[in-house]
C-alpha cells in the first residue's frame, strides 16, 4: 500500500508543540517562559525552532528560580499577558509552590483580576528516571481551589486543551505525561479545535464495569478492557481529563450504567485523584454500585529508580486485570 | 504623560502632606477601633513611616505599578485608595474592594495600579517584576514598584526577583523598608550586613539608602529611580531607614523595644519634620495645620460611619468567585 | 464547692507548651527554630519562658526564610539532632515544600537515613483571619508518602502526640488547630504519657452511624452527636488525630458497626482528608454500608475573611445534623 | 585529629591524583555505557572539573561533610565513594548505596559523610548549613561543604542559606563550580556579575575566586575556608571557574558550545596541568603515569563487571524503607 494517502499521525509532543505554536501565532499576549527553551528548544524540545519564529521577547530563557518566574508570570498575567510557563520536569513545581497556591490559586477569589497563565511540565512515570524526574504532582494542585487542572492521556487531547488552557482566563496546570510523549500518536483534525476544560470522555464504550483514569493509565486502561473483553467482560473507560474540576456527570453516568468501578491512576494511593472520585461516587452513585470502588494506584512510596522497582510501583495491566476479576465476582 | 518633576513643587508638597496626614488619622482610628474591639481583624500599623510610604509612592505615575505588604495602607493613598475603602475592607463589608474576602489590610485595585497583596512575604517582589516584565515586552513605559521590609529580604524571593530583574534589565524599584524590627525581630538577627542595599551589588544594580522619615529625601530619591527604570536604566534596590512607631500588630505591645528608642524616633517624626519644612517654605502655617486636621478628621470619621452602616456579604458569597468565568 | 481540691485543667496550647517543654528538657538533641520563639515568646506564645530556661542554643531565632530553615532542620536531623520547627502560621509552610517533600520526606527511602524532626505550626479557621491565616495544609501533606501527619482534636492529644512525633524518627508535620488553643481544656494525666501515631481514637460511642473528622471538628461533631442522640439517633465519633497515615482499622470496625458513616473536615472538599477516608470504606468497608458516604467539608474555596463568609465556609454543626437526618433516611 | 596541612605534600599530592584519574577513568567509562545503551539512567559527567571537585572535597578531614550535586560524583570519591559504588548505582543493583531506589547520581553515605543530593537545585545549601549548626552546637569541630553549580545560584535556597549561615556563623564552605553552562544555558543569562564570589557580600563573608582547573590552588583556598570555618571562622564562598567539557548530561551533544571554546579549555585540562606540575615536582614519571592509569583502568572494569553481575532488587523492594520503623 503507498503511504501518500495516508494522513499523517501527530505524537503527543508534537500535538503540545502544535498548540503552543499556533496560540503564539494567533494571540501577541502569549509569550513562554522556561529554562533552556530558546536556541536549545527545551529540555524536550517541545519549542524546538520557536525562538527563531517569535523571538527572545516571546520565548525567554529563565535562570534556575522557579518560585520567582511563576511569581513573574503571575504579575505579567496581572497586567493582560497570558504567560505559559514551562517547568523542566514537573517535579521542579515544588520549588514554586508558594506562588502557585498563595498568590495564583487565590487572587481572583480576593480581587476579581485574572490570572490567565498556564504552568506546564514533563510528569510522570515509567522512564527510569527515579524519584526527583517521574514525580505526578496533578494531586497536589487539584487539592487547591482557584486552580485547574488537567492531564491529557491522548495526542488529541494534549493539543485541544492545551490550546483551551491558553484561553483560560484561570491558572492552570497543565501535566504533560511525558511518557506518551513519543509513543501515542493519531491523526489530528486538520481544522483548528480546542477541548472542553472540565470534560471528561468515555474513551471506550461497556456496560459491565467503569475504569475511571486519565494519563497514561488511559492506556493502561484500554490494553485491560481490551483483555477482559475477550474472557467476557465488557469494560467502560472514562478518561478524566481534566482532573480539577472533576466531571462528575460523565463519572456518575458511566457507573449508574455499568455499576461497577474501578480508579486506576499512577500516582500515589493515599489522596491522588482517584481517592476523590471515588469519594463522590460513594457520595453520589452509592445506590447505582453493586460492589466495592477498588482502587487500583501507585503504593504510598517515592518513584523508585531501578526497573523491577518502577514496574511494581506503576499500575500494570495485569494489576487491573486482577481488579476486573475481584469486581466481576460480585 | 504629565510626569511629576524631580524637584517637588508646591502643588506635589502639598499634596504628600495631604496623603501623610490622611494615613496617620486613618491608622489612629483603625487603632482606636482595634482597642475597642470593633475590629475582627488583625490591624498592622505604618506609624512612623509615612514619609517612605508616601514619598516613594508618590513619584510614581499614574500607568505605574505599586505592590505594598501587610504594613503599607499609607502608600496607597496617593494612588486612590480612599478611607472608606480603608475602613470597608477592615470591617470586612460586602462593598469593600475583596468583598469581605481578602484580610483587613490586603487590597488593591488594578485599574489604579494597586496590587493586592498575600501575606507570604515578599511573594510580590516576583510578582511586581512580573507586571514590568509586560511592560518591557509591550515597549510600554511603566514602572513597578514593590514594598516589603527588612525582614522580608531575607527569604529566595527577594533573591530571585532581583536578580531576574537585572538579567532582564527590567523595570522596578524595589523598595526596603527598614523600619528596625520583623515583628520582634532586630535586624542584626537577619542579616550581617548594616544596609539592605548593599545586597544590590550582588546583582549588578544600583543600591540607595535613604532617611525614611525624611519624605524629600525619600520622594527624590524614589523617583530618580522610577524614572531611570522608566528609561530603560534597569532596576533599582531603595532602602528606607525608619521605625515602627508601634508593635508588630495591634495586638503586640512591643516590649521588646526600649522607650528610650522609640522617644529617639519620636523626634524624627516625619510629618513634624515635614510640616516645619512646609512652613519654612512658607507654604504651610499653623492654620493650614489645623484645616489639615479638621479635613483628615472629618474624612475618617464619614468613612469609618459609611463602613460601620455597610452590610455584611452573605454567607453563600463565600463560593463565588473561586475561578473566572 | 472549693475549688482548691479541683485538678487543674489544662488547655490545648498548654499541652503543647508542655510537650515542647518536657521534651527538651529531657533529651539534649531536641532544639527549636522558628520566628520570634525567643524572647517573644513566639506568635502564639506557645514558647514564653523557654529562651530563659534553654538558652539561645535551643531555642533559635529565625530570619524570614522558610524553604532555607527547614533544610537547615534537615541537616540538622540528618546530623541526628532532633529540631523543631515552629512555622509561625501553617499557612507559611508552603514556602518550605520542596524542602519538605523533596528532601525529607524522601531522604529514608533512598538512603536509609533517619530524618527525626517535627514542623509545627498553627492551622485552621474560626478567627476571621482570611486566605493566609487560615488554612488547612494537612491534605497537601498527607499525599506524600515519607511523611506522617497529626492534628490533634483534644489537649490530651496534643500533648501525647507532640512527644511522640519529637521521638519519631521520621519528619513529621503537626498542624495545631489555633482555634482550638484556648477553647479546649481538660484534665491531664500527672504522670507522663505519649500517644500512639497512626491510632485513631473513639471519641464517641454510637450504634446508629459513624462521623470520622479530626481536628477542630472534633468538638463540632461531638456537639452534633449530641443533639442527634435527643432526637434517639446514637452517633458514634472517630478522630483521626494522624491523618496520615490513617488508621483504617479503627475507621473499618465503626462503620462495620453503625453501617452508615459521615466524612467531617474544615479543609476543603476535594481531596481533603475526607476523600480518603471515604475511599477506603467504599473499597474495604462497602459490605457494610446502608448508604452513602456522605462528606461534609469546606467548599472548594479560600477561606474568606467577613464572619457569615466564614461560617458559611466551615462546617457547622447544622451542617452535620443535616447530613445525620438524610443518611438517618437510609 | 590529624588534620592535612594546608600545604600539601607528596602524599596529599598523589592522593590527589588518584582521585582525579580515577574519575575520569570512571567517567569514561560510563560514557561508554551510556552510548552503548546499557544505562537506563542519565549521566551527568564532570569531565574537566576533576581539579575542584577534587582539591576541594580533598581539603575536608574525615568528620566533614560534603554535599554534591548531580555532577560531582568525583567529590566523592576522596571521601571514600568506590568504583563499585558508582557503577551499582548507575545500574540500580540491589547491592547499591540508594539499593535501587535512589537515581544513578544520587547517592551518599552518611558514615562517610556523604550527602545523598536531590535533583532540585540547590536544595543541599540549606541541608549542609543545617548539618553545620549542628557541629556547631554540639560544640564540634567539624564543617559542611555543599557543591552547586553557577545556575543553581540564581534560587532562593542559596540566598537563604547563605544568609542564614552568615548569620549565625556557621562552619560552612560553599562551593561554587562555575563551568560556563547550566544546561544550555552560560552565565549572562542567569546573573549580572561575571563572579558569583562577589555575592559574598551580601552576607557579609568572605569570597573567594579560584581558578578550577588547577587543583593545587583549589585545595589551598579550599583548605583555607575549611579551617578557618573549623576554627570558628563562619562561612566562605568559594568559586571555581572551569569548563564542563561534555554535555549537561548523556543525551546532549551540546552543540550549543563552540569548538574553539572546547578546544581552549582542552589546553588547560585539569589533569593534563596537575601531571605535568607532579612530573616538575619530582613526583610523577613516565612509568607512575603509565602505572596508574593500569590501576584505574582495572578497578573500573572490576567494578562494571561486579555492577553487571549485581542483581536487580526484586519489585517488592519499592514499597520497603519510606518509613523509619
Ligand atoms: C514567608 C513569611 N513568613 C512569615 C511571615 C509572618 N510575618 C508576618 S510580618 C513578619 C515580619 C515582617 O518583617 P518585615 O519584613 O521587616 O516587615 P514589617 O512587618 O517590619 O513591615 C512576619 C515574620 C510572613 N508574613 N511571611
Ligand atoms: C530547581 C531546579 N530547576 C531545574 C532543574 C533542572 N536542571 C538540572 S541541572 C540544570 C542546570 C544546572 O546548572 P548549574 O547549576 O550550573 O550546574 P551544572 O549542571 O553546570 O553542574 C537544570 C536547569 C533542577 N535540577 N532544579
Ligand atoms: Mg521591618
Ligand atoms: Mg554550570
Amino acid at each position: 500500500m503507498s503511504t501518500a494517502n495516508k494522513p499523517k499521525e501527530t505524537s503527543y509532543i508534537e500535538a503540545i508543540s502544535q498548540a503552543l505554536w499556533e496560540e503564539l501565532e494567533r494571540d501577541p499576549s502569549v509569550f513562554m517562559l522556561g529554562q533552556d527553551i530558546g536556541d536549545y528548544g527545551g529540555a524536550f524540545k517541545v519549542t524546538e525552532g520557536f525562538l527563531d519564529k517569535f523571538g527572545p521577547e516571546r520565548i525567554i530563557e529563565m535562570p534556575i528560580a522557579e518560585q520567582g518566574f511563576i511569581g513573574m508570570a503571575i504579575g505579567a498575567a496581572l497586567m493582560g499577558m497570558r504567560p505559559i510557563v514551562e517547568v523542566q520536569y514537573a517535579d521542579f513545581i515544588s520549588c514554586g509552590w508558594d506562588q502557585i497556591v498563595n498568590v495564583a490559586a487565590k487572587m481572583h477569589y480576593r480581587t476579581r483580576d485574572a490570572v490567565p497563565m498556564v504552568i506546564r511540565g514533563p510528569s510522570g512515570g515509567g522512564l527510569r528516571a527515579g524519584p526527583f524526574h517521574s514525580q505526578s504532582p496533578e494531586g497536589w494542585f487539584a487539592h487547591v481551589p482557584g486552580l485547574k487542572v488537567i492531564v491529557p492521556g491522548t495526542a488529541h487531547d494534549a493539543k485541544g486543551l492545551l490550546k483551551a488552557a491558553i484561553r483560560d482566563d484561570n491558572p492552570i496546570l497543565y501535566f504533560e505525561h511525558k511518557y506518551l510523549y513519543r509513543r501515542v500518536k493519531e491523526v489530528l483534525p486538520e481544522e483548528e479545535y480546542v477541548c472542553h476544560i472540565g470534560a471528561a470522555k468515555v474513551q471506550r464504550e461497556g456496560s459491565d464495569l467503569t475504569i475511571v483514569t486519565y494519563g497514561a493509565m488511559v492506556q493502561t486502561a484500554l490494553l485491560a478492557a481490551e483483555k477482559a473483553q475477550s474472557s467476557g467482560v465488557s469494560v467502560e473507560v472514562v478518561d478524566l481529563r481534566t482532573v480539577f474540576p472533576i466531571d462528575k456527570e460523565t463519572v456518575l453516568n458511566s457507573v449508574a450504567k455499568t455499576s461497577k468501578a474501578i480508579m486506576l491512576y499512577e500516582d500515589t494511593r493515599t489522596l491522588g485523584i482517584g481517592a476523590e472520585v471515588s469519594a463522590i461516587i460513594a457520595e453520589e452513585g452509592f445506590e447505582h454500585l453493586d460492589g466495592p470502588i477498588i482502587r487500583v494506584s501507585a503504593p504510598d512510596a517515592p518513584v523508585p529508580f531501578s526497573p523491577p522497582l518502577e514496574d511494581y510501583f506503576i499500575p500494570q495491566v495485569e494489576d487491573v486485570l486482577a481488579a476486573i476479576d475481584r469486581l466481576s465476582a460480585y | 504623560m504629565d510626569v511629576k518633576p524631580i524637584e517637588p513643587g508646591a502643588k506635589e508638597l502639598q499634596d504628600m502632606y495631604y496623603y501623610m496626614r490622611l494615613g496617620r488619622a486613618i491608622e489612629e482610628r483603625l487603632e482606636l477601633e482595634y482597642k475597642g474591639g470593633k475590629l475582627t481583624s488583625a490591624i498592622y500599623l505604618g506609624r512612623g513611616q509615612e514619609a517612605i510610604e508616601v514619598g516613594a509612592s508618590y513619584a510614581l505615575e499614574p500607568g505605574d505599578i505599586l505592590a505594598p505588604t501587610h504594613r503599607d495602607m499609607i502608600s496607597q493613598l496617593p494612588r486612590g485608595l480612599t478611607a472608606r475603602e480603608v475602613f470597608t475592607n477592615h470591617y470586612a463589608r460586602a462593598n469593600s474592594l475583596t468583598r469581605g474576602k481578602g484580610e483587613a489590610s490586603y487590597q488593591g485595585d488594578l485599574k489604579r495600579g494597586l496590587f493586592a497583596t498575600v501575606s507570604m512575604l515578599p511573594d510580590f517582589y516576583p510578582v511586581a517584576t512580573g507586571a514590568a516584565l509586560a511592560f518591557k515586552l509591550r515597549g510600554e513605559k511603566r514602572v513597578a514598584m514593590p514594598l516589603c521590609g527588612e525582614g522580608a529580604t531575607s527569604r529566595g524571593d527577594f533573591h530571585e526577583s532581583l536578580n531576574l530583574a537585572s538579567v532582564l534589565d527590567l523595570p522596578v524599584v524595589f523598595v526596603v523598608i527598614n523600619n528596625g524590627f520583623a515583628y520582634s525581630t532586630p535586624p542584626f538577627k537577619e542579616m550581617k550586613l548594616s544596609d539592605v542595599a548593599e545586597r544590590a551589588h550582588a546583582y549588578a544594580i544600583p543600591g540607595v539608602v535613604v532617611d525614611g522619615n525624611n519624605i524629600i529625601e525619600c520622594y527624590l530619591e524614589a523617583k530618580k529611580a522610577v524614572e531611570r527604570a522608566r528609561d530603560g536604566g534597569g532596576p533599582t534596590l531603595l532602602e528606607a531607614k525608619t521605625m515602627r512607631m508601634r508593635g508588630h500588630a495591634g495586638h503586640d505591645a512591643a516590649k521588646y523595644i526600649s522607650k528610650e528608642l522609640i522617644r529617639e524616633w519620636a523626634q524624627k517624626d516625619p510629618i513634624d519634620r515635614f510640616e516645619k519644612h512646609l512652613t519654612n517654605q512658607g507654604l504651610l502655617d499653623e492654620t493650614g495645620i489645623k484645616d489639615m486636621t479638621e479635613r483628615v478628621t472629618q474624612e475618617v470619621a464619614e468613612a469609618l460611619k459609611f463602613a460601620e452602616e455597610s452590610p455584611y456579604p452573605e454567607g453563600q458569597e463565600a463560593i463565588t468567585d473561586v475561578y473566572r468565568q
